[in-house]
């Protein structure tokens, strides 16, 4: 157990992961690039028109690596909330800082894509059903941590309330999950279902996931880049930071 | 009980003083009946008319807090309400039954101005009972986390839109269900659920999120 | 000791990367005065709300056994109600019995006896900081912490701060004073504390 | 020219200051958007998006003069701006390109969303265009009037209602005439005269208004 | 005369059914300092709003030549926008052309230099209320009207006022001050009104 402990407190500390993270994100953003660039080329150069959708089909490797990705980084955000607000880390205040308008920006993304791929497959930009709203709702919220904190300013009471709006933010999530899914049980189903899983023909699942992977790390590697950034701006004139850009 | 009624009592109070002030949501709701039934024209969906009782109750709610907080009333409070959570609660007792309430006893006019048909005002009625301190509740979180910007006004509303779209679909569902004559009971006890979340959750939530309004 | 009614421990309190304070210690025991002395800046309302709890500071620790009033910057006044309603909702959420008797002497005492019947927005500035004090009376607690409880007030208004004062510490009362004129009355046991200097 | 601009500055800037004040007239009218898309559900008329343009119009207007009343910079406005008339404009201005103009940019998403086509749009965006300068005017007034009450708030939605009705009027007309493929030009040019009006006559009334709210 | 700055004749103001003050007069030449005393809630915040126009006396007239600067209660800073930024702004309005040499050298003059580029929001009390002595300097006005300027200033802040009081007089200017501490300097031509007595 006593590495447990280690790790969170190596976490912990800003010195340690600003100097071990470097390598991190250059490798994350390499891997990244790479999956990407192989999944999209194959997805976008290789893959044949779907029979009902014709090319537009192809937005789907954009699309759904986007919108997996943001509810991955609001549960991260989350449970960081959770940590600052329990143990006091102020690691876990800098990842929310970090990660939340990332996390808006994949939103929109995601939304972005979706309205685009919309207006040739339903014929309208928009439907309300379980997985637009909620995405959207998604949106909100990262805007609304993001908002929040900017408006109060002060960095130590900001910190603490977007801590605790993160944190009931992710009781709300299942909430909207359920209530969202039951209203549109209760109302006509909307006209066209939305691709599920098994419906993807292999052809598109491989390239799919190889993009997929591909978002994760990159993504992953732009907020390791961000968390490192508000690092350096808050440990500003500490001596270790001082010593570690002599040294580099 | 005694902090709850101190509370609610002068809260109420100063709701009276400044008469206009207390009647504005509900003045809000027969403006926004009213423009909207001027702008859009045709019949409307019940549902509607619970979109405008969450607005009138947003509009309200996001400055429950900031008065106090700009005369330093609030500070008062957290140092002597021990514990903070039943003024809390007796706060936004006051201010629910001067937002919520009047809107849902009124609403049975507006469903008749917007959709022209009585049928289902009853449980229009009930769900915007049981739906609307729910609202208030969850828009205190906002209210309190946004105190310390000394803004709110807007920026509240964003902040718990999440928290609101579950109260507005089950109780929108419930009151369109009842007009078309379907079953409604599922999502009465859905409200009755967030009901009863938000009144455990919410007042501790308001009382963090007012503590760390205080500090700088 | 055993009856400090506050003791503060090197607390330290620091906005960005300015120090306003730090190892700071305090304990106040009954009759004792501390007056808290500096420029504009340096850090005594921040000090104040420390010890009442509003703020957290970075380190230290405070530890409080009794009631506390305070009297801040700001009014903690409802503009919209009149004196007496404002005192009767304080008097609720402190749990201090007071009856409306008690409220209009402390109105009385202060010099708000035909005022008690206006909404406090239309009082003048030193009419609303002497609602302010009139709170000292009605509800009772043994800590006062006041943040420049002269502020607006006339020369009457200032010798009745020295006269509550004065009663206070007699009665076994103790009281923190952030301020930048002197006291109208320093009896034995004032101590004074300057920040940034 | 001068006052316009210091005022017009000062104004931006204070809203840049506080981020998320300037978005949110926007958010406001996503949000209502979406609260209305999930509670109505079905396609609504372009006029409801009228509708919601003059909410968030009105909603922020209404806040206009208060902040400035409560810190005192309203009463230096008076006593320096000489005349006050380019200075009210160029605050009114400010106001008008953190909360109209956006809303109006945005509204074909909102029309999108809500209506399900794109017929009209751009006329939408046209009537927004001129129609939201002049409900900002007009709100204004109802803002200057309730600045000594300290409140405002939806007080003033109400109080400016009936000014506001015939630009709702003409402009919702006009976005659902242009969704059906019929002329427009008429309410175009009655939202034109509106305007005009507007410009002429707000800027002193507001002036005098906030003149009396200092007095007591 | 010819050269008054300001002419108050006769003037009058009552709340409800009390008279503050009836056939007020007063007039200021260039160099003289009227002191305004009374206790609290005896008008002179009301007289002050009435001699710059915020507030229109019930009776009598009041003649206006010059401009005026006014510093109230209230404080006329907007606490979003930095030191810097609200003068800024307040020359704008008032058609003086300062620069930001000058404003600069105001802010520095007045203790505010380090915190030129912090919000207001987070300056403390007598900070803001240095700021507002600041606009005292930046856009210059012959006439000061000026409503309990010593309020919060520490020892150094009052010294301030003084001063900037003695060198506007000596400069031709003139000045209504409502207070009540004794203002630091008091050469001649000084008058003192008493309100409420
Ligand atoms: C604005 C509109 C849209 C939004 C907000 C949206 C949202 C989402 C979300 C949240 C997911 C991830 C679901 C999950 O995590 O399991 C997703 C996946 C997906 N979406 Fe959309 N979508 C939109 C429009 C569309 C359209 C128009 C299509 C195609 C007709 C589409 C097809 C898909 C597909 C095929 C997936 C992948 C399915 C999976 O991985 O489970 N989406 N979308
Ligand atoms: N906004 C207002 N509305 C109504 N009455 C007011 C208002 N402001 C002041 N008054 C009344 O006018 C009287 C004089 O107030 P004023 O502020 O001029 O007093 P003052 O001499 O400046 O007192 P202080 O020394 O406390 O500042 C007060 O008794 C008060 O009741
Ligand atoms: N709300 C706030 N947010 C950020 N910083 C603040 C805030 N209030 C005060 N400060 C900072 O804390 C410092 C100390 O402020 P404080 O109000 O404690 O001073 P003070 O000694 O009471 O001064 P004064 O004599 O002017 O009242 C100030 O320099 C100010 O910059
Ligand atoms: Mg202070
Ligand atoms: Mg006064």
């Amino acid at each position: 157990m006593g590495w447990i402990k280690t790790t969170f407190h190596k976490t912990g500390s800003p010195r340690w992961f600003f100097t071990g993270a470097r390598p991190w994100v250059v490798g994350l953003y390499v891997f990244g690039a790479l999956l990407i660039v192989v999944g999209s080329t194959w997805g976008l150069g290789f893959v044949p028109p779907e029979r009902l959708q014709g090319n537009s089909v192809r937005i789907l490797f954009i699309h759904a690596p986007a919108a997996h990705l943001a509810e991955a980084i609001y549960v991260s955000i989350a449970i960081a909330g959770f940590v600052f607000l329990v143990w006091r880390m102020k690691m876990a205040d800098m990842l929310i800082q970090a990660a939340a308008p990332i996390g808006f920006v994949v939103t929109v993304l995601a939304l972005a894509t979706g309205i685009i791929w919309g207006i040739p497959t339903w014929g309208t930009g928009w439907v309300w059903d379980a997985r637009t709203v909620s995405t959207l709702l998604l949106a909100f919220l990262f805007f609304g941590l993001v908002a929040l904190r900017q408006a109060i300013g002060r960095e130590d009471r900001a910190s603490r309330a977007v801590a605790l709006l993160a944190l009931v933010g992710v009781i709300n999530i299942p909430i909207i999950k359920y209530s969202v899914e039951w209203f549109t049980t209760l109302h006509q189903p909307p006209s066209i279902v939305i691709g599920e899983k098994p419906a993807i023909a292999p052809v598109f699942l491989i390239p799919l996931a190889v993009n997929v992977v591909g978002f994760y790390c990159f993504v992953a590697g732009v907020v390791i880049a961000a968390l490192r950034a508000r690092i350096a701006e808050r440990e500003a004139g500490t001596q270790w930071l001082r010593d570690w850009m002599s040294k580099s | 009980m005694r902090l709850f009624f101190t509370q609610f009592r002068r809260d109420l109070l100063v709701a009276v003083r400044s008469r206009s002030d207390a009647a504005n949501p509900l003045a809000f709701f027969v403006l926004a009946t009213v423009l909207l039934g001027l702008g859009a024209g045709a019949e409307l969906a019940p549902g509607v008319i619970w979109v405008l009782a969450l607005f009138a109750n947003v509009l309200a709610v996001e400055g429950v807090f900031r008065r106090d907080d700009d005369d330093g009333t609030l500070e008062q409070l957290l140092i002597h309400a021990q514990p903070l959570f039943p003024a809390v609660m007796g706060k936004l007792a006051a201010h629910w039954a001067l937002s919520g309430l009047p809107v849902a006893v009124l609403s049975p006019v507006a469903a008749i101005m917007l959709t022209g048909s009585t049928t289902g005002v009853g449980v229009l009625v009930l769900t915007l009972c049981i739906g609307t301190p729910a609202l208030t509740l969850l828009g205190a979180i906002g209210s309190a986390l946004t105190v310390a910007t000394g803004r709110g006004g807007l920026l509240v509303a964003v902040l718990v839109l999440p928290f609101y779209v579950p109260v507005l679909i089950f109780g929108a569902s419930a009151s369109t269900a009842a007009m078309l004559g379907d079953p409604v009971a599922f999502q009465l006890l859905a409200l009755a659920a967030l009901l009863a979340a938000s009144l455990t959750a919410a007042p501790f939530a308001v009382g963090k999120a007012l503590a760390i309004s205080q500090e700088y | 000791m055993e009856d400090d009614l506050l003791v503060a421990e090197n607390i330290r309190c620091a906005v960005g990367d300015r120090v306003l304070f730090d190892e700071l210690s305090l304990s106040l025991q009954p009759g004792e005065l501390v007056e808290i002395r500096g420029p504009n800046g340096s850090g005594k309302s921040t000090l104040l709300r420390c010890l009442v709890g509003l703020h957290e500071p970075d380190a230290g620790e405070i530890h409080r056994t009794v009631d506390s009033l305070y009297v801040g910057h700001r009014s903690g006044i409802c503009g919209r109600l009149t004196p007496i309603e404002n005192l009767r909702w304080l008097a609720g959420i402190a749990g201090s019995n007071a009856d409306d008797v008690s409220i209009r002497a402390a109105l009385g005492h202060v010099g708000l006896g035909d005022a008690r019947h206006d909404v406090c927005d239309s009082l003048s500035a030193g009419q609303q900081r002497r609602l302010t004090l009139a709170r000292l009376l009605v509800s009772p607690a043994p800590l006062w912490i006041l943040d420049e409880p002269l502020t607006a007030l006339d020369d009457d208004g200032r010798d009745l701060v020295g006269d509550l004062l004065t009663r206070h510490r007699t009665t076994g009362g103790a009281a923190v004073c952030a301020t930048h004129q002197a006291l109208p009355t320093v009896p034995a046991g004032t101590h004074a504390l300057t920040l940034g200097s």
